[in-house]
């Protein structure tokens, strides 16, 4: 046991995770976190909170941990790269394993463009993986980029994202296997629409004996609109949307209906994939329906461990 | 080479607008090669600000000269007399040009004619792009001679972002993804196990970061008693 | 600084320009001005009394230069400028002032103003001309009378015949095996690799077979054809019954029969993917169809096509080739013709007019497509000369003549240019063996005059003028700072305005010359 | 004072512009004599610099005339040359003048209404935003 944390068991215990995401407010108001902790209790195993994401300034994402930390519901940090250098980083991941914080997602982090603070001076003093070493062996070895040991190291569960319809594809696999080597024990991959790049992605991953090495949850994230997966397909980097899933969302008569529907499909398939252990559910600006999707994808009830 | 634009018209009028005698001078290095600062620049700004001075009667006067490379004592010197005698000078070289002309004359005011950009390469005629940060420790070597640091815009260095889109960079996808360049560049090498290592933290500190730098070659700098005049002095 | 002895002469251009013009206060102003020694008030300055007459005072008092106010240079005569040589002064140090188109003609009915705006012109010009330099022209002897002939097809021939005709010698250089009866030498299996020297001079590298050799000549002829043998597509690869159109064509007049049915299709590569045309032969395509047809009536025919272009009076042959029975089917995009590649002799079209699959039989397929030829590139690339978006050969400027590229010596014609019909090869063959006979006949190559000279002092050696000048003038040279090959600048002047170190300037249109005329131009209240 | 007749300048190529100027002329059009003619051998000749110095110098606009594009006596000429002229306009449009004080023409020799039309569109513009040191309102 690494460090114990909800997640962390029902991995070990060989079951299929969930994951979702609550998105922190762009203010000071804790009660939007306290609502989502209460409305989503009981549907997923831990819950990630996004820092700053898409580089728009929002409550942080460990303060957020602690508020829905007293609601009893279990929290994943994500940590960008992008606003802290070492010593800020190093200093978070202790401030927040102090508070309990038990899951922490390592990531590069989207570039300032993105947000709403577009003249900021970025950091990327480290990468994700260059996050996850250092990470890792302050956790195993209680030691710091710079050498100095330390007493009480942090005991945290490392994770990191992936995503396997980002350019070179053929090299997606091998940035995985650079990911465990620094040290991620579970990873999160981007929304995945098209079955077979994943499938073909996770041959690569399996051919490369990862998914005995790392536990992947991947990735679905419900549409309410056809304009939204066709925005998806050509706005977002590194995301793929097939044309047949725009059809079957611009041909539906509740979009919406279609797009919780296509969602659950999604997991069924995810559940029958040799080496995915578990999903991870992105209701962006959606977290509602996160309860309906667990229950119809047949997810529930979730484990609880004592 | 050091890449400059010239600052926007507008910005230069108002900079100058206070003053009746400005000095406008160029340089024969870097910023003429980018088309910013060589002496066709420094006539045409000088002029367009006269064409402005025309339309809202008002009288200043331009010298307008060019010196090889504004980033030396030695050369700044030759105009010296052009220097002191300007309410202003305009400097039209990258802003070592301008901080060297304002460092030898502490009693003038410089102002910056150009924005100085990046280091970085011609790729055609009039396309210019970053491919150095000047970070003090190169590692081309292991990246299939493409620096990610500079060419990344997140200057990771363990592959590329999840936003690699066809091989073009999220931020930007008009521009490249390093990262996906390398990889190609590699795999064309068979030298791909080059970075399927998780490469250090990266020590930042032979860069900007661990403060303003200089570099001293002991073997060239001249001793005291071979310097002349008042150098020798100090 | 002014310098010189200056002649001024006052025409009246035929007693057009006293109808507006005052020329007496001309003629004062002219006297009032510095350094001016001589002014002439004549009625024609082509009339060959005035110009001794004006020669000789220009000789009397030992004048340098001179302002001439008439009409358009190019319509003066060149009477003048011999009897100004016979007088000490060089044709580079006279001035001519279009008064006649520039200020009398189109100013009619401002004689105020046009009187204004010709003693401005006068003062500019009595400016310009104080900074006129004499200009050097030089001469080289060309080594050689060869014209050398790239390719020998219909167009290449034909220029062989014209320039021979015209006393140059001929070498033809061809690419294939092919033999052909030509004037002067044939060399076959032979490919242009490279290109050094000047124009009137130049030294091309070829390889002959394996072997490199060097070729001198004083004139290029390009006809290289369009590109019928570079067939690329799937269709061209799905059949091997399949050939390009001429082929057919010789085929049938041969007297050999098609194997039926025959499909035209218009392009080898219907998605438009790997090759790329310059022009679909329709005329040919529609005639060949009618010849099959016409000889072995039992044949089926079919055109496939995207885009016909059949217009003007081919809208006959269109209609002829109907009633034959040839069966146009129209396809696009969506449904482009397929050959299958199971059974190679069965080929599936989505017919527009009939929106169903349509299923043919091959027996022999022909394309209507002209690509550009391939070997346009390397030509190119060895002569420096530019190309078209479709993969052509570029002329140069209608100006400098049709057959002309933007580089002197060198020549382009036929389907090198963008296809053409035989006959049009044949003639732009002939024009382009005749200039090139014509040129290689001087014996010698003029230079110099209003050309760009460098003021390596300034030269940051930033490679812009290279990269801008369309006829590769500028070079580095042994100081690592621009020179300029005389032989090869045109005088244009773009070096000049692009220069970001001003370090170049155009002889007789230097940046003082032209801003002062411009200052006197603008002081003048008109 | 104000009605001081604007001052317009034409760089004019020695090839097609000048050309066509002269076939224009021969057909009896007319243009302001405002418009002062500056003969360039090419239309790539012309720096922004000439333009600038000719607003110095008292002209209330300014255009250049060269070659059609696509069949430019210098081969890239008219090209370089609408470069420049766009070139100046960015720079003065960036010190609030009217970028329309200056264009850039292509003429093909037959064309006897180019030269005059461009002329008189240019002798228009100056009018119309008059004299270069009179429209300084903004200031």
């Amino acid at each position: 046991m690494k460090a114990g944390s909800n997640l962390e068991k029902v991995f070990d215990q060989g079951l299929f995770a969930v994951t979702a995401e609550i998105g922190p407010p762009q203010s000071a108001n804790p009660e939007p976190l306290t609502h989502h902790a209460k409305m989503l209790k009981g549907y997923a195993d831990a819950f990630n909170l996004t820092d700053n994401q898409t580089a728009v300034v929002r409550l942080s994402s460990i303060a957020s941990a602690f508020i829905i930390m007293r609601e009893g519901v279990e929290p994943v940090i994500q940590m960008t790269c992008r606003d802290r250098n070492r010593i800020a980083l190093q200093s978070d991941l202790l401030g927040a394993a102090a508070l309990g914080v038990k899951n922490v997602l390592c990531l590069t982090g989207d570039h300032q463009i993105f947000g709403n603070e577009k003249g900021a001076k970025n950091v990327f003093d480290f990468d994700s993986i260059t996050e996850l070493s250092v990470f890792n062996q302050l956790r195993t070895e209680g030691k710091q980029v710079g050498g100095q040991v330390i007493k009480d190291p942090p005991k945290v569960y490392l994770g990191c994202a992936e995503n396997p319809f980002a350019t070179p594809y053929e090299w997606r696999g091998a940035r995985l296997a650079k990911k465990v080597a620094a040290g991620a024990d579970f990873v999160q991959t981007q929304a995945i629409f098209d079955m077979g790049m994943f499938e073909k992605w996770m041959d690569d991953v399996r051919a490369r004996g990862l998914d005995k090495k790392v536990h992947i949850l991947a990735g679905v994230l419900p549409m309410k609109t056809a304009g939204a997966a066709r925005y998806m397909k050509n706005k977002v980097p590194g995301m793929i949307v097939p044309d047949h899933i725009i059809d079957r969302m611009k041909k539906a008569s509740d979009p919406k209906e279609e797009g919780i529907k296509l969602c659950v499909e999604q997991i069924e398939v995810l559940k029958t994939m040799k080496g995915v252990h578990g999903v991870h559910i992105m209701a962006v600006a959606w977290e509602d329906i996160v309860p309906r999707i667990a229950k119809e994808a047949g997810l529930l009830p979730r484990p609880s461990f004592k | 080479m050091i890449v400059a634009k010239r600052k926007p018209m507008n910005e230069i009028a108002e900079m100058v607008a206070p003053y009746k005698n400005i000095t406008v001078i160029g340089c024969r290095s870097c910023v003429a090669i980018c088309l910013a600062g060589g002496e066709k620049e420094v006539k045409m700004a000088a002029s367009a600000l006269k064409v402005k001075n025309r339309k809202e009667h008002r009288d200043q006067q331009f010298e307008t000269l060019v010196v090889e490379r504004q980033c030396e004592k030695e050369w700044v010197k030759e105009v010296e007399d052009k220097i002191l005698g300007a309410d202003v000078v305009l400097s039209m070289a990258c802003s070592l040009g301008a901080q060297t002309i304002a460092d030898m004359y502490p009693e003038k005011t410089v102002f910056p004619g150009l924005n100085t950009g990046f280091l970085g390469v011609p790729e055609e005629q009039g396309v210019w792009s970053e491919k150095c940060v000047g970070c003090g420790d190169c590692i081309i070597h292991l990246t299939g001679g493409i620096c990610p640091v500079a060419r990344c815009a997140k200057s990771m260095m363990n592959g590329p972002c999840g936003g690699s889109s066809n091989g073009h960079c999220e931020v930007n996808l008009d521009i490249e993804c390093a990262w996906y360049a390398i990889h190609e560049r590699l795999k064309l090498q068979k030298r791909l196990d080059l970075i399927e290592k998780v490469m250090p933290p990266k020590d930042w500190s032979t860069g900007h970061y661990g403060g303003r730098r200089t570099y001293v070659r002991e073997d060239a700098r001249l001793k005291q008693h071979q310097k002349k005049g008042k150098e020798a002095v100090q | 600084m002014s310098s010189g002895r200056i002649q001024v002469v006052i025409c009246r251009c035929c007693t057009e320009s006293p109808k507006l013009l005052d020329i007496a206060k001309l003629e004062a102003a002219a006297n009032d001005a510095e350094l001016v020694m001589s002014v002439k008030v004549v009625d024609e300055i082509c009339d060959g009394k005035a110009v001794v007459d004006v020669a000789r005072e220009a000789a009397e008092k030992e004048i340098d230069r001179a302002v001439v106010l008439a009409c358009h240079k190019r319509d003066v005569s060149p009477a003048l400028l011999k009897a100004y040589r016979r007088a000490g002064i060089d044709r580079s140090m006279v001035e001519f002032v279009n008064v006649r188109e520039e200020v009398v003609l189109p100013h009619v009915d401002d004689p105020e103003g046009a009187q204004k705006k010709a003693e401005t012109k006068l003062k500019a010009a009595l400016g310009r001309v104080t900074m006129l330099v004499p200009l050097l022209t030089e001469t080289e002897e060309m080594r050689t009378k060869n014209v050398v002939i790239i390719g020998a097809g219909v167009a290449g021939m034909a220029a062989a015949e014209a320039a021979a005709r015209a006393g140059a010698h001929t070498v033809i250089i061809e690419k294939s095996s092919r033999s052909v009866k030509a004037p002067g030498i044939l060399m076959s299996n032979t490919r242009l690799v490279a290109t050094k020297g000047t124009p009137g001079n130049y030294e091309l590298t070829i390889m002959a077979g394996e072997k490199t050799e060097e070729l001198e000549c004083a004139a290029v002829v390009v006809a290289t054809g369009g590109g019928w043998n570079s067939l690329k597509g799937p269709l061209a690869k799905a059949s091997k019954d399949a050939v390009p159109l001429y082929k057919l064509s010789e085929m049938l007049q041969a007297g050999h029969a098609p194997k039926g049915p025959v499909v035209i299709v218009d392009t080898p590569d219907p998605t438009g993917k790997s090759l790329k045309v310059m022009d679909f032969a329709w005329d040919e395509a529609l005639m060949t169809a009618i010849d099959v047809k016409k000889k072995h009536p039992q044949t089926e025919v079919f055109m496939l096509f995207q885009e016909m272009r059949a217009f003007g009076l081919s809208e006959i042959t269109y209609k002829e080739a109907a009633e034959l029975g040839i069966r146009f089917v129209r396809y696009d995009r969506t449904g482009v013709p397929k050959v299958d590649p199971k059974d190679p002799t069965k080929m599936t079209v989505t017919d527009l007019a009939q929106g169903e699959l349509l299923s043919v039989r091959l027996g022999t397929l022909a394309f209507a497509a002209i690509p550009a030829n391939p070997d346009n590139r390397d030509i190119a690339d060895a002569l420096r000369i530019p190309m078209t978006a479709e993969g052509g050969l570029r002329r140069g400027g209608i100006q400098r003549w049709p057959v002309a590229t933007p580089r002197p010596g060198i020549f382009v014609c036929g389907s090198a240019v963008f296809p053409k019909s035989a006959d049009a090869a044949r003639a732009e063959g002939e024009a382009a063996g005749s200039m090139a006979a014509a040129y290689a006949s001087k014996g010698t190559v003029e230079y110099g005059g209003s050309v760009a000279q460098v003021a390596q002092e300034k030269c940051s050696a930033c490679l812009t003028c290279i990269r801008t000048c369309p006829y590769e003038a500028p070079y580095i040279g042994t100081a690592n700072k621009v020179e300029i090959r005389r032989q090869l600048c045109q005088g244009c002047g773009i070096c000049a305005g692009i220069c970001p170190s001003k370090a170049i300037e155009l002889l007789h249109y230097t940046d003082d010359q032209i801003q002062q005329e411009t200052r006197t131009m603008l002081g003048g209240d008109f | 004072m104000t009605d001081r007749r604007p001052k317009v300048v034409g760089f004019c190529c020695e090839r097609h512009g000048m050309d066509a100027a002269v076939l224009a002329a021969r057909s009896g059009r007319q243009y302001d004599a405002s418009v002062r003619v500056i003969q360039v051998p090419c239309s790539g000749r012309v720096d922004g610099l000439h333009i600038l110095k000719a607003f110095e110098d008292g002209a209330d606009a300014v255009f250049v005339i060269g070659c059609l594009e696509k069949n430019c006596y210098y081969d890239t000429g008219s090209i370089e040359g609408r470069k420049r002229v766009e070139y100046v306009k960015g720079m003065l449009a960036e010190l609030g003048i009217e970028k329309e004080r200056v264009e850039m023409f292509n003429a093909a020799s037959t064309n006897a209404w180019a030269f005059p039309e461009a002329a008189s569109k240019m002798v228009e513009v100056a009018k119309r935003l008059g004299p270069l040191d009179m429209g300084g309102d903004t200031r």
